[in-house]
């Protein structure tokens, strides 16, 4: 079998190396359109590594939120605001070069926290597959106010924001 | 009026003709599609297609006299004639050349209707293709010519009808031309002439 | 076979005979449905369908793939090539992808999730994703509007059928597809979920919504050839265009097959093999789909969104709501009746409600 | 499987290209896609800590839920200013929009 666990374990990170390459392209490519490709791409590659950590009901939130409805969203809001013209001027502005050193200071900085801290890692680390009843008997006993004010908040976002994007009545 | 009965109602209709399809004959709602080459519809007697020039018995003895009266009736002039003359040069009642241009001919009859001597009649042959327009599509005397027989074959009524006539003129004339034989039996000692 | 085989070469063996079966069930459904949809529309207008190419008209899809494959793939100028190219692929990925999760028999699962049914709706929702690329990227404005319309349906249709499969997700207490058949198992096979008042209303807004979402009949606004040519794919020809009819045809495939896994009982049937009732019941529901496409004519826009949002969805929502009182209800006559009264109240109110609908009057812009 | 140390730094990596984005973009629905990058980044941290860590591993992924219902509300009001701005200014490169009042 372990061939198999080498196989699975090569894919993810194959994965997660398209998914890195993905979000590089997303952020510098001229096109907005195919930025907006790219981090459909990024999202649906960070579902399955969802998934490489057995949280496949999340995986399965993430690609019907993410792609399906947040996706949808940037795309409209693209088509509406792009004129076809103008994709030839330079996407990015002047603070490129420190920007990229900023960027790149803070990966090793981060990388190296992430890796010399010694984090208490459990025993079953990897095993344990999580059901959807625990998680949502989670969400529904120990964490039910944060649910109920996130319905909340969603409610007052719908309501903003169609009376921001609403064309004000010629009168 | 509940919300969904209007549509319910529209497709029991279309759910009635789905099983008459299968069940019921091509008249009480069934299918009634001929499916064409291998089953045909029988052509009604009235049916024209392109013109073909009539004989009896034999090839030879064409009906039609060359007297050009259909290529002239003809609304797109498609019809050519050449009267044919014996040796001596002397015109004889038939067509040495008779063309019919079938890209040109719109299947009106009128040259039908127009022929004086039962000549030309509208034929129910319409799978007609030739390779090119043409050489092929002018038909010429030989290709036109077709039976009596074929004639009464597809349209019964008309060929009877002309037929019947046709005997009926010939027995007329054969009886005058008797009579006469008889009238010139009877006198044949004039008088002698008075000195 | 000479040796046993290695137990990881048997995993992959396994995983491989159920992807070739897919590879191999979902075109060839594809193309046999488009035969099946062609002969049964001809049959209900009185003329008998494609029956010339093999014996009755069975080799007819062999010939339009033919046709298909041999057709000249024209990619407009303007086009963007990358989206227009990968448009008619990331239509066809989720289309497959759907069918491992169907269970087609008792044991013939392919992969028994046990977040089947969520995988199901996420991953069809990812086609309006390809459906933007190909308007967009074939820069072509009756394409455009074709994905405009069809990405507002699709996800306006979506809510009402996510919703809708709640209850069932209620009653039986898990996602998995498999679980859900097993849970319809009783009364020798036929203790199916449309036989409750709220499985009822579940299964017709569930089916309507299906046929919202693979962009048929009725709702087939996004492709009405009468308006916008054919809406998103328009700029395609070839080997892509039939990429986009398959891809609908294996949706409008896996709709019926869910709809029958939820509330027809799957592959639950007193007698014949489980496979068959499967087949039996998704081609029973294939067949209504195409008998949409004979009967009814084409939504208006705002008829569309009305039926949705206005109708639809509150309909859902009482469902849920009733759903959970059958759940804690006892098991009597009384449940029955009260969820069929609330649910038939509800049903003619909100008819009601939406009866009195007058379109306001159009504030033009522009033109006074 | 996967030390926890790999997916740290898979995440590192795709916060840090977002904060590149971010700051580089002319475009604001540019910056909101790169916005959105980093919110992905922190939902992975949270499910692998949760996943390797902490004893009961459901509070990683209840709050990944909410990030991510707290992204989609964030993206449908930012786009929703995006296209109230688009309809007053004509264009929405950041650069080109630094007066307050017309």
């Amino acid at each position: 079998m372990t061939h198999l666990y080498d196989i699975v374990k090569f894919g993810i990170y194959a994965l997660m190396a398209f998914s890195v390459l993905a979000a590089i392209l997303a952020v510098t490519v001229r096109n907005l359109f195919h930025a907006a490709l790219c981090f459909a791409a990024v999202l649906i590659g960070i579902a399955g590594v969802f998934l490489s950590l057995h949280a496949d009901f999340l995986a399965m939130v993430q690609i019907l939120i993410y792609v399906g409805a947040v996706m949808t969203l940037v795309i409209f809001a693209i088509m509406l605001t792009e004129r076809f013209g103008d994709n030839s001027s330079p996407q990015n502005n002047s603070l490129t070069l420190a920007a990229f050193g900023l960027a790149i200071v803070s990966l090793i900085a981060f990388s190296t926290i992430s890796v010399k801290t010694r984090w208490p890692i459990q025993e079953n680390a990897g095993a344990l597959h999580l059901s959807v009843g625990e998680l949502a008997y989670a969400l529904l006993n120990t964490y039910v106010l944060p649910f109920e004010v996130i319905s909340v908040l969603l409610i007052t976002t719908l309501i903003g924001a169609v009376i921001i994007a609403k064309k004000d009545r010629v009168s | 009026m509940i919300f969904g009965t209007g549509i319910i109602k529209g497709m029991l209709v279309t759910l009635k003709a789905f099983l008459a399809s299968y069940f019921k004959g091509p008249h009480e709602g069934g299918i009634f599609t001929v499916e064409y080459p291998e089953k045909r519809l029988a052509e009604k007697e009235r049916f024209r297609n392109f013109p073909f020039l009539l004989y009896d018995q034999t090839p030879e003895n064409l009906r039609c006299v060359a007297c050009d009266i259909c290529a002239k009736e003809c609304p797109p002039k498609c019809i050519y004639i050449v009267r044919d003359f014996d040796k001596e040069g002397r015109p004889l009642k038939r067509p040495a050349i008779f063309d019919i241009d079938f890209t040109v001919c719109m299947n009106c009859g009128i040259c039908e209707e127009a022929c004086p001597f039962d000549a030309i009649f509208m034929d129910h042959e319409f799978e007609i293709a030739g390779p090119d327009r043409q050489n092929k599509m002018l038909y010429h005397r030989d290709d036109l010519l077709k039976s009596n027989e074929y004639f009464n074959k597809i349209r019964p009524t008309d060929a009877g009808a002309i037929d019947a006539r046709r005997r009926e003129a010939e027995e007329k004339k054969k009886a005058a031309a008797a009579q006469a034989v008889k009238a010139k039996t009877t006198q044949p000692q004039p008088e002698p002439p008075k000195t | 076979m000479a040796g046993f085989l290695p137990d990881w070469v048997l995993v992959i063996k396994s995983v491989l005979i159920s992807i070739a079966a897919i590879a191999f069930l979902g075109p060839v459904t594809m193309m046999y449905l488009t035969l099946l949809e062609r002969k049964v529309v001809g049959r209900m207008q009185n003329r008998i369908g494609p029956n010339r190419v093999g014996k009755w008209g069975l080799l007819q899809p062999l010939a339009d793939g033919v046709k298909m494959l041999t057709k000249e793939d024209i990619v407009p100028t303007p086009a963007d090539p990358i989206a227009h190219f990968l448009a008619p692929i990331l239509i066809v990925v989720p289309a497959l992808l759907v069918f491992a999760v169907i269970p087609f028999g008792r044991g013939m699962t392919a992969v028994d999730l046990n977040v089947g049914l969520l995988f199901f709706i996420a991953i069809s929702s990812t086609t309006t994703l390809a459906i933007f690329m190909a308007s967009w990227g074939s820069r072509n404005k009756f394409s455009l509007l074709g994905g405009m319309r069809s990405v507002a349906q699709m996800v306006s249709y979506e809510v009402p059928m996510v919703l809708s499969v709640v209850p069932v997700i209620l009653i039986t207490g898990s996602l998995s597809t498999n679980d859900i058949v097993l849970a319809q198992g009783g009364w020798g096979g036929l203790k199916w979920f449309i036989f409750t008042p709220w499985g009822l209303l579940a299964f017709i807004i569930f089916y309507l919504c299906g046929v919202a979402e693979c962009n048929r009949s009725p709702f087939d606004l996004p492709e009405a050839e009468s308006e916008i040519v054919a809406g998103f794919h328009t700029e395609y020809s070839g080997m892509k265009f039939a990429l986009f009819y398959m891809a609908e045809f294996m949706n409008s495939f896996t709709i019926s097959a869910l709809a029958a896994t939820l509330f027809l009982g799957g592959w639950q049937g007193p007698v014949l093999p489980s496979w068959l009732w499967f087949f039996m019941k998704t081609y029973v529901l294939i067949f209504i789909m195409i008998w949409f496409r004979g009967t009814l004519p084409r939504f208006r826009v705002d008829q569309l969104m009305n039926l949705a949002w206005k109708f639809l969805l509150p309909l859902t929502l009482i469902n849920i709501f009733v759903a959970g009182f059958w759940y804690f209800a006892p098991n009597t006559i009384v449940r029955v009746l009260m969820s069929a009264g609330v649910l038939s109240l509800s049903f003619w109110g909100l008819q009601k409600l939406n009866q009195g609908y007058a379109p306001e009057k159009r504030v033009y812009q522009f033109g006074d | 499987m996967i030390p926890l140390t790999h997916y740290l730094i898979f995440a590192n990596f795709l916060f840090v290209i977002g904060i590149f984005g971010a700051l580089v973009r002319r475009n604001i629905i540019g910056i909101l896609i790169a916005l959105e990058l980093i919110l992905n980044a922190v939902n992975v941290n949270f499910v692998a800590f949760s996943q390797n860590t902490s004893p009961d591993p459901a509070t990683g992924q209840i709050f990944a839920f909410f990030v991510i219902a707290i992204a989609a509300a964030e993206a449908t009001v930012g786009l929703a200013i995006v296209l109230a701005l688009f309809r007053v200014r004509k264009t929405i490169l950041t650069d080109e929009i630094h007066l307050l009042k017309w």
